[in-house]
């Protein structure tokens, strides 16, 4: 017979070496995803029990403003108001977006449009090693640097969601800057090219074609650094000050859902109502970093049909 | 531009007492989810001619030869129809092994895609993972390969520069010779030369024709003087269905179908 | 690639191998819990490992809820705590077996500025209740008081609101899970009070006077300072081996004259009153 | 303002944000290393960390960070480079995927004190790995992982399809193709974001917290048998890392030198995420270099 006719109808060294490869590749993405699962469920099931196993009301956790899950109110009932911890998530969080926003497209235009040289050679590095430097060090920074500059300048102890914002300005800069540095790169050069031989100057080209184009990357860039914002603990619980307060203002003593949990759950028993609010605060912030992903989803698909 | 009939078809029979067949293809359809891109085609493949498939862009004459050797597997959500017989065996089914039926029918792209890898690795990868170790059928093999490829003169003495330090046509020549070195029966050529300049195109052609004496080479041109110059058959391709297939002297001058005679005619395309 | 994954396999090999043989290479034991008792008892197992060759002592913080909760569930040998087990919810105290092996005074400390050398207990409690809001009203400077308090739930803060709360709840305020933070936070804000162990006051950070009692190890003695708690290493049930080697080690009078007050523990062997979780003195 | 005085203005404005990233960045790392640097000795560096007393260095904490690192790359490479590879090539273009994609990008977004609680309740107690290396290294991987994975994928997407017919075509399998063929050629801008992730790993305290503990049991640097308590190589043993270690006399250390040791350990860990940078940088480019000029 045939030898090649023989080969052809029998599975070839290659076939086994793509059928194992493909299983160990889904192995490894099926182990991330248990993972994943398990950390879901492990959360889930202790941030619920919260609601179950101690009957607090969903409404109530959500919106009354006192968090001191070891006292019992008039009532009898314990107090776990998650309110300022929710609010001060979200204050730093779009507050420490939209500063950083102007600052990392005006770099990331810098890179892209302006000077891609210098871009480059400097402001590439420096970004990246803003992502690299720990966040220990970020909120030792804070705790030595901004809080007492707040403190001169606006008064108070210096400690609270303004100081928080800046801490978070810095740690989210390099994502948002990257991301939207490849949105503009994915901007066709002929969109540019047209925009110039019309006789728009650069600025005009930048404004009003290539920013344009590049919205739906520049947002995705935006609730990133708002998804990173919103899971960031230690260097914010340094400085935030860790008051289940609403905040009045910027500089006075807020909380974030991250600084409560990171702070309580050395403290609290496993198993204890005190513990499973904090899983509840845990339960939130994923949801929550779904729901960012949803959005950043949503804005590509939204971008993809333009 | 006028639309022709689908239907208006000449396919020339070969007696199969007379010519040897590489492939044989029996209604051959291939759809883009779905989308029908290929219309039931069904065309002979003399061995040891070169046959070429002509047509204007979008006729499905690429879709088609890349659904001989199965590489429209790997586009998600495309799928084959039909018979593509090889060696009495339909390769279009699944108890075919795919990767060693590629070692047989080999393909080279439109574009030049050598690996990042010497000249020398670029040929001898394929083989060395398919268990060949020994240096001295390596070296033969990639003097023998580069030589067919008329690419050895160029390249002998830097072997291990990287493959893509080539100029865009010796790429492409080191791209045959890769294909080569695996000994096919069958080379599938997609537009080999059209991203190259004219003098790297004719080197290309003179590869071929040499080719020719040990290899059966089907090949998707734009070019109908680089058709009516190197190949044996001609089939020609409109809107997905193979519309005439002929020996290629007579398509280029007697053709049977309007839309062939329009086309090669520099009518429409 | 191969390469790698067979080095991978290599790697969990020689974890395999050593998982099983870690159980044969002597005995070792795990304490967990408060980040407050942690430096003794890493100091102390050092000197007990230098001393007895083979043996393990492996100290860990994580707070003492988690040292309670850990030792509830058997999964240490030794579970540290700030607080007496009863004093903490979701854990069964009467499985637990208490052992007490150092006593921390806590202190209120005020920023430097506020001008204030004593204060009465009632000033102290009205101050975290927000009842005072200027230091003026204790007689200080004019300056607006910053509250700093503990995370709730630590130990340190559970003592300071039992003694000096009288069952009132502090003001929700601005909230510090760790003593160095705290200080530091007190030394560089105006106005600001807090409470740290006796062993964290340093020149930065003023301790006043309570209803004239200096916070000092021999108020403590006394009970005459009564912001106090003891160190606690608990045992599910009584200990058994190295467990209880070591914990014999540490309550031992040498250890505790030299080691415990060194490090600026006061030695339960220097009290001159003991207390229970109720709260309950007794004279020795 | 004419068209042309805003475009000016503007670019004068672009400088401006410019110039004042880096100014940030130089004032960041100026800050840290002013205030290090002057703690740093060589017998800093070297010696074992005092409990109260002043004079301890980070020897055992440094060599437990660089330890505990290539221990948790050596468990997250391969995994990542696995899952990286499904995504890039096998992955299909449906619902499943997307949510694997989604269900990758919230464990990226975790908050490190949930994959430390959830490490400290599985490996440390459920596995019994106890407070120890193995423990912490797999805490990190999969604190590490859901960037890894990505940036794999994006690297092996950043090579053409064509490369990828190309061995196809000759035969070979696709994970053939992709581990002999794909991977080199995208191993720069892996490797790149390897290195970037080592970094991130370097600065991690709270995942380690509960997981590779916080104490620094002294070694016995003359014994290399991994299965001996003492032995620096011993993945059992509990090892507090140099962020830990800042985290801890930060919060509770009684040391009287303790800010000294702290500002000195940051600058130590500084210079180390630096190091990796440039590092980075430097190896991708000559790699990338190597493969593609040859």
């Amino acid at each position: 017979m045939d030898p090649i006719k023989d080969a052809m109808t029998h599975k070839s060294r290659s076939a086994k070496i793509e059928a194992r490869g493909h299983l160990i590749s889904l192995a490894c993405i099926s182990l991330i995803v248990a993972v994943v699962l398990a950390i879901f469920f492990f959360v889930a099931s202790r941030g619920l029990a919260t609601f179950f196993t101690n009957k607090i009301n969903l409404w109530d956790f959500l919106s009354k403003s006192t968090w001191e899950p070891a006292v019992k109110d008039a009532h009898g009932n314990p107090q776990v108001g998650a309110l300022p911890m929710i609010v001060g998530s979200f204050g730093v969080t779009f507050l420490s977006a939209v500063v950083a926003t102007p600052f990392a497209v005006g770099a990331a235009i810098f890179m892209t449009e302006i000077s891609p040289n210098l871009g480059k050679k400097i402001l590439q590095p420096v970004i990246e090693l803003l992502v690299g430097i720990p966040s220990v060090v970020y909120g030792f920074i804070g705790l030595s640097v901004i809080v007492p500059i707040i403190r001169t300048v606006f008064g108070g102890t210096g400690f609270g969601i303004l100081a928080g914002t800046f801490v978070l300005f810095v740690m989210i800069l390099p994502t948002v800057t990257s991301m939207t540095v490849d949105a503009l790169k994915s901007v066709p050069r002929h969109y540019r090219e047209a925009s110039l031989a019309l006789g728009g100057t650069r600025w005009q080209t930048i404004s009003r074609v290539v920013l344009r184009a590049a919205m739906p990357g520049i947002l995705t860039g935006v609730v990133f650094g708002m998804a990173r914002a919103f899971g960031e603990a230690l260097a914010v619980q340094m400085v935030i000050g860790n008051a289940a307060l609403l905040p009045k203002d910027l500089i006075s003593p807020a909380s974030t859902l991250t600084s409560v949990l990171t702070s309580g759950i050395g403290n609290t028993v496993m198993g204890s109502l005190d513990n499973n609010a904090l899983w509840s605060l845990a339960l939130l912030l994923l949801l929550m970093s779904l729901a960012f992903n949803l959005l950043i989803r949503w804005i590509g698909k939204k971008g993809e049909m333009k | 531009m006028q639309n022709y009939s689908l239907d208006d078809r000449y396919i020339k029979d070969l007696d199969p007492a007379k010519h040897e067949f590489a492939i044989t293809t029996n209604d051959v359809k291939v759809f883009y989810g779905d989308n029908e891109a290929v219309h039931g085609v069904s065309l002979p493949f003399e061995r040891y001619k070169i046959t070429a498939l002509i047509g204007a862009s979008g006729s499905g004459k690429s879709t088609f030869l890349r659904s001989l050797n199965r590489m429209n597997d790997n586009i998600e959500g495309s799928r084959v129809t039909g018979e593509i017989m090889y060696r009495g065996l339909d390769i279009n089914s699944n108890n075919i092994d795919v990767y060693e039926m590629r070692k047989h029918i080999g393909m080279v792209f439109q574009r030049p895609n050598p690996f990042a890898k010497s000249i020398y690795d670029n040929i001898t990868f394929a083989p060395k993972r398919f268990g060949e170790k020994r240096k001295e059928v390596l070296d033969e093999m990639v003097e023998t390969s580069l030589k067919q490829a008329a690419l050895w003169d160029q390249v002998k003495d830097n072997l291990n520069q990287s493959g893509l330090a080539l100029s865009g046509g010796q790429q492409q020549r080191l791209c045959i010779a890769r294909a080569i070195a695996m000994k096919p029966d069958v080379l599938l050529m997609d537009e080999p030369a059209s991203a190259l300049d004219p003098i790297s195109t004719s080197t290309i052609e003179d590869t071929m024709m040499q080719l020719k004496d040990k290899y059966t080479i089907i090949i998707v041109t734009h070019n109908m003087q680089q058709a009516a110059r190197i190949s044996d058959y001609t089939a020609f391709f409109y809107s997905g269905q193979a519309i005439e297939f002929d020996e290629t002297r007579k398509i280029f001058t007697r053709p049977k179908i309007k839309a062939t005679d329009d086309y090669v005619s520099g009518h429409f395309g | 690639m191969k390469k790698l994954l067979g080095l991978l396999a290599l790697i969990s090999l020689t974890l395999l191998a050593a998982c099983g043989a870690q159980s044969s290479s002597g005995e070792s034991i795990t304490a967990v819990g408060s980040s407050a008792l942690q430096p003794l008892v890493e100091a102390a197992a050092e000197q007990y490992q230098s001393d007895n060759l083979g043996v393990f002592i492996n100290v860990q913080g994580g707070g003492s809820g988690t040292g309670l909760s850990q030792i509830q569930q058997g999964a240490v040998q030794i579970g540290n705590s700030d607080l007496f087990a009863e004093e903490k919810s979701g854990i069964q105290a009467k499985k637990l077996v208490d052992h007490r092996v150092a006593v921390v005074g806590i202190t209120p400390i005020v920023n430097k500025k506020v001008g204030v050398k004593n204060l009465t207990v009632t000033q102290l409690r009205q101050l975290f209740t927000g009842e005072i809001t200027n230091w003026k009203q204790v007689g200080g400077k004019n300056l607006p008081v910053v509250v700093v308090n503990r995370a709730q739930g630590s130990g340190t803060r559970a003592t300071f609101e039992r003694w000096v709360m009288n069952g009132r709840q502090p003001m929700a305020a601005q909230e510090q899970d760790s003593t160095g933070m705290v200080r530091s936070i007190v030394a560089s804000t105006p106005g600001a009070v807090s409470y740290v162990a006796f062993s964290y006051v340093d020149n930065t950070v003023m301790a006043p006077s309570l209803d004239g009692v200096t916070p000092t190890d021999q108020h403590v003695t006394t009970n005459a300072w009564p912001i106090w708690s003891y160190e606690h290493m608990y045992t599910k049930g009584q200990p058994t081996g190295l467990t209880k080697k070591f914990l014999a080690y540490i309550q031992s009078p040498k250890m505790q004259t030299k080691l415990v007050a060194k490090m600026g523990y006061i030695p339960v062997t220097a009290m001159k009153v003991q207390r229970d979780h109720a709260g309950n003195v007794v004279h020795n | 303002m004419s068209a042309k005085s805003i475009d000016k203005f503007m670019t004068g404005v672009l400088y401006a944000v410019a110039g004042i990233i880096v100014l940030l960045l130089a004032g960041l790392l100026g800050y840290i290393l002013f205030q290090g640097l002057p703690h740093v000795s060589w017998h800093f560096l070297t010696s074992p960390a005092k409990s109260f007393e002043a004079g301890g260095g980070i020897g055992i904490q440094l060599f437990n960070s660089f330890y505990l690192l290539l221990l948790s790359m050596v468990i997250s490479v391969p995994l990542a480079l696995g899952a990286g590879i499904y995504l890039a090539e096998y992955a299909r273009d449906n619902w499943l995927t997307d949510v694997i994609r989604t269900a990758i990008e919230i464990l990226s977004s975790l908050p490190s004190v949930v994959v430390g609680l959830f490490g400290f309740l599985v490996f440390v107690l459920q596995f019994g790995f106890g407070f120890s290396i193995l423990s912490g290294a797999l805490a990190l991987t999969m604190f590490n992982l859901p960037l890894l994975t990505r940036n794999v994928e994006d690297s092996l997407r950043q090579v053409g399809f064509a490369q990828r017919e190309a061995g196809l075509a000759l035969g070979l399998s696709r994970w053939e193709t992709v581990i002999h063929v794909v991977i080199p050629e995208a191993l720069p801008g892996i490797l790149t974001g390897m290195i970037l992730g080592a970094g991130r790993v370097f600065g991690e305290a709270a995942a380690l917290i509960y997981t590779a503990g916080q104490s620094a049991p002294a070694l016995n640097f003359a014994d290399w048998n991994p299965l001996d308590i003492a032995s620096p190589l011993n993945p059992f043993r509990p090892a507090e890392t140099l962020a830990v270690h800042i985290w801890k006399i930060n919060s509770e250390g009684i040391q009287p030198d303790a800010a000294a040791v702290s500002a000195g350990a940051s600058a130590v860990l500084i210079i180390a995420v630096l190091a990796f940078n440039v590092l980075a940088r430097w190896g991708g480019n000559r790699l990338y270099k190597r493969m593609t000029a040859g």
